[in-house]
């Protein structure tokens, strides 16, 4: 189900960090990959996100499959930048000529986007959500995204399952989905009686909680207590980011 | 259709949730056209699970399932069988998701490729047929727990079927209502299996009761009256004897 | 619709950012403590309604449904796609943390425009005008979601022209599909409760 | 607290959701400081409704509530009754709201002003007291039913409540842990109102059973072992007699 949280149960050394440190690391690597530009600081931020995901021993074929699905745009960026970009003639296809300039982008955009992307799996997919919500309101985010964030990842269970049972009625009485106003129409009043019934259960939540003394105070209890182990690691990791970025300086330098 | 073919065939199927406990163990099961059978067992015992397995909403882990004489294990073979076997929802909730009682009713036959008009008849005779006048522009959502059971059976039988599965029809219902439903069923010329806690209705309205435990099912042959002693719900208030 | 990550250029990223955070802040104002599990509740169900592929011709498309959200929460719609898109970030990897202020602004900014634009007609009693109403917030919202996303890509760089207009235009379908759906969801909640369609506020902007 | 003062008291308390159907319909109930009271009625009778008129989570059209000797027309008095009445909702969806247990059954003591040490505490006590050992960091949606339900028991009971307002707790659980929660629920000293279609349970929890129906409420003095022919449902499999 698309819903679980695939990766985020396991016992590796990645699994048992602090998950602030983790949220730390994942904000400052994604954000140092994002705005560098070059090879040389790329290459080795794709072996650092790369040896996460190894030190995190996922199971690989699954990383990879999610890899492919959220590689789609970069395709997409593929087929159209090599033959818009202006530069140096690099091939050509019937009356398309690829640049170099414009193969060096995509490459550039693709490595880029791959290695944010392996370092959130290997960071923060590894997290339990609940645990990255709690995380987060230590780390000062505002408490109000907070529980909202948690609510939300609580209901969408709840929710899917409501969903299962609609599209199951839908499907005994032989519906079969096709381009038109029939299909567009079921869906929507799918849809609508989705948000009938949240509206409902929002409803009966509030109740539970009026019931429960709730007057607009919400607390959390979580405690983490970081240990040597992650303070190496944030050293480590703190030390490999910097690296990154004097990396990318130089090469702009 | 020639009498006596083999509906739904299962054969040694069985079925988990989640990898642990077997819902259904080998369990082994024939419905033959014409047949009307009762199916009690214990809450939990895997009833609506079977009539999930039957409707491939859900998946066996192993065993052979075979409808109207074709082995079923994808999604093509479901799809033409559910054009031929109703199935009502144990929840009467989850059975009805269009704004108004018509469009559900008209939902079955505009998937079996009718005309709006067609499909609109159709539902207004289906209602007529069930005492439900006037109930065309109510609000599905706004019905009560009886008439959300009556309306499903609707949308249900809009669909012509030849095979009707019922999961829990009475649950809930006033005594009227009931023998409402239990008189439109004992009348209806199709093949049938009725899930029902209540057995003096699966008395009027099936041949022959089989139970389910322990993921397989039963023929019942000691379903025969006996007599003890017990309290009853509603002492002061009228009442009627059920199971 | 989202962009992934390693796309845009750094200005990009922090403008999108800022914007985002100055949605959010008025979004956040204006949600009590109290009305906290509703919009919830309701951002779960947009979660999940995202999930629901509708085909198209030979393809499907998801349903995005930000102009709706947009009917319903007003600028709240501003912290519930953020909380929406981040546990698709968490979850599957689609978006992620740089691009997180850019996509929230592409698709909220269009579903409040779309509130300001469209709550009080949609909510007005019957008629074709408060239906071509739901439909154009549907359309439009997604429109200008792929305007703002094209934008982004163009600021980045000169050359994603040809893939901005693309981007666009693929996007025709799919408003028309959200068009439809939004405009038959809208007559669905109007009949069977139109309380939900008042908004978390109650009635409209 | 003083024995057999009159706890909760509905008088002439009337209530219809959109204006039409009245389900409660000029209603009296008197609940005394240490009685335990079962409630049936068919489904829809109003049983879960006069549960949230009686907690202020409805207000009825017309009619007098009291609450511990005050009356009680407005939210705050509501308030201060909320502390010492637990309400156990028919649907564990709704009463798990927070993403871990222990946050869950603190929740209540938190609102009730304890620290988050001593509402930890609590929760931890709580929890070990229903037996949940280790459950403090199990995530509430992956819970199975059964266990959704005695959390929630938790949740309650972590608020130690002077009354017991349960809607359904038995419902959809399996034998063992039906037992559990009898037995559990039979050691409470507690004032309590426990709705239930299941009679063998109320039977065992409770002092009296009312019952439901037309929008008020009776005595079911009736409820009295009597002894008549029928038949039984699972004729041949082994079999408990319940209700
Ligand atoms: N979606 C699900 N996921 C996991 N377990 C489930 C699910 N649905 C049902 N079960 C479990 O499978 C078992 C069989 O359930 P099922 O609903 O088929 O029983 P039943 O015989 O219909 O019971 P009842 O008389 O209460 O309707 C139960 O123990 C139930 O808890
Ligand atoms: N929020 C609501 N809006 C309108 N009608 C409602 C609402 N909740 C319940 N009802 C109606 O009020 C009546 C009484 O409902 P209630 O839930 O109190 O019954 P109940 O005795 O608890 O039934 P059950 O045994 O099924 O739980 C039902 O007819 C129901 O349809
Ligand atoms: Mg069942
Ligand atoms: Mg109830």
């Amino acid at each position: 189900m698309i819903i679980e949280e695939q990766f985020s149960t396991g016992k590796s050394l990645v699994h048992s960090l602090d998950p602030r440190v983790k949220i730390i690391v994942a904000i400052l690597f994604s954000v140092v990959v994002a705005v560098s530009s070059n090879f040389l600081a790329l290459l080795p931020a794709l072996a650092v996100s790369l040896s996460l995901i190894v030190l995190a021993k996922l199971p690989m074929r699954k990383v990879f499959y999610r890899l492919l699905l959220v590689n789609g745009l970069i395709l997409f960026l593929w087929i159209f930048l090599p033959f818009t970009f202006k530069g140096e003639a690099l091939f050509k296809i019937g009356p398309l000529v690829g640049t170099k300039e414009g193969v060096l982008y995509a490459s550039q955009i693709t490595v880029k986007c791959n290695a944010i992307l392996l370092a959130m799996i290997a960071l923060l997919s590894t997290t339990p959500i609940f645990t990255l919500g709690h995380a987060m309101g230590q780390l000062y985010f505002p408490d109000k995204i907070i529980h909202l964030f948690l609510f939300t990842y609580r209901y969408i269970h709840v929710i899917f399952q409501e969903y299962r049972r609609l599209t199951n009625a839908m499907r005994i009485r032989g519906f079969i989905p096709g381009t038109n106003l029939h299909t567009y129409r079921s869906y929507a009043y799918l849809v609508g009686m989705l948000l009938v019934r949240s509206y409902d259960r929002a409803e009966r939540i509030h109740k539970a909680m009026l019931c429960r003394g709730f007057h607009g105070k919400y607390y959390t209890l979580s405690r983490f207590s970081i240990k040597m182990g992650d303070i190496l690691y944030l050293s480590l990791m703190l030390t490999a980011i910097l690296g990154l970025v004097i990396l990318q300086w130089k090469a702009i330098a | 259709m020639e009498s006596n073919s083999l509906i739904i065939n299962l054969k040694d199927t069985s079925f988990s949730y989640s990898g642990d406990k077997l819902i259904l163990d080998l369990l082994n099961f024939q419905l033959h056209s014409g047949e009307r059978i009762g199916l009690v067992g214990p809450n939990g015992s895997g009833k609506t699970t079977l009539f999930h397995i039957i409707m491939g909403l859900l998946s066996p882990s192993s065993g052979k399932i075979e409808l109207f004489g074709k082995p079923a294990h994808e999604e093509k073979v479901f799809r033409e069988a559910r054009k031929k076997i109703g199935l009502l929802f144990q929840d009467a909730d989850d059975q009805l998701f269009s704004p108004t009682v018509l469009e559900d009713v008209a939902f079955g036959p505009l998937n079996l490729g009718k005309s709006p008009d067609e499909a609109r008849d159709i539902a207004l005779k289906t209602l007529a047929r069930l005492d439900l006048f006037d109930f065309e522009n109510r609000i599905t959502y706004k019905l009560s727990g009886g008439e959300k059971r009556l309306v499903s059976l609707a949308t249900v039988l809009a669909m012509d079927p030849e095979v009707l599965l019922l999961d829990e029809p009475t649950n809930g219902l006033d005594d009227e209502t009931e023998e409402k439903i239990t008189n439109i069923l004992k009348g209806l010329k199709l093949s049938c299996i009725f899930i029902s806690h209540n057995l003096d209705f699966l008395f009027k309205t099936t041949d022959r009761i089989y139970a389910m435990a322990n993921g397989k099912i039963f023929l019942d042959e000691a379903l025969v009256p006996h007599s003890h002693v017990h309290t009853h719900k509603f002492g002061r208030l009228p009442h009627e004897h059920k199971s | 619709m989202h962009i992934s990550e390693g796309v845009l250029s750094a200005p990009v990223l922090v403008t999108g950012a800022a914007l985002a955070a100055a949605g959010i802040s008025v979004g956040l104002k204006k949600m009590g403590y109290e009305k906290i599990p509703q919009v919830a509740v309701l951002s779960s169900a947009f979660f999940v309604a995202s999930l629901i592929h509708v085909p198209i011709g030979p393809s499907s498309v998801h349903l995005i449904l930000n102009g709706i959200n947009g009917l319903l929460l007003g600028w709240l719609c501003f912290p519930s796609i953020l909380v929406a898109l981040a546990l698709q970030a968490i979850l599957f990897q689609f978006g992620g943390i740089t691009v997180l202020g850019v996509n929230t602004v592409t698709m909220a900014l269009p579903g409040l425009i779309c509130y300001y634009l469209f709550g009080k007609l949609v909510n007005r009693e019957g008629g074709l005008l408060s239906l071509a109403a739901a439909f154009a917030c549907g359309f439009l919202s997604v429109f200008f979601s792929g305007i703002l996303v094209a934008l982004s890509l163009l600021f980045t760089e000169q050359s994603f022209m040809s893939v901005a207009k693309l981007i666009v235009v693929a996007h025709l379908p799919v408003m028309i599909i959200e068009g439809i759906i939004t405009l038959f969801c809208v007559a669905f909640l109007k009949r069977v409760k139109p309380e939900v369609l008042g908004g978390i506020y109650g009635k409209g902007p």
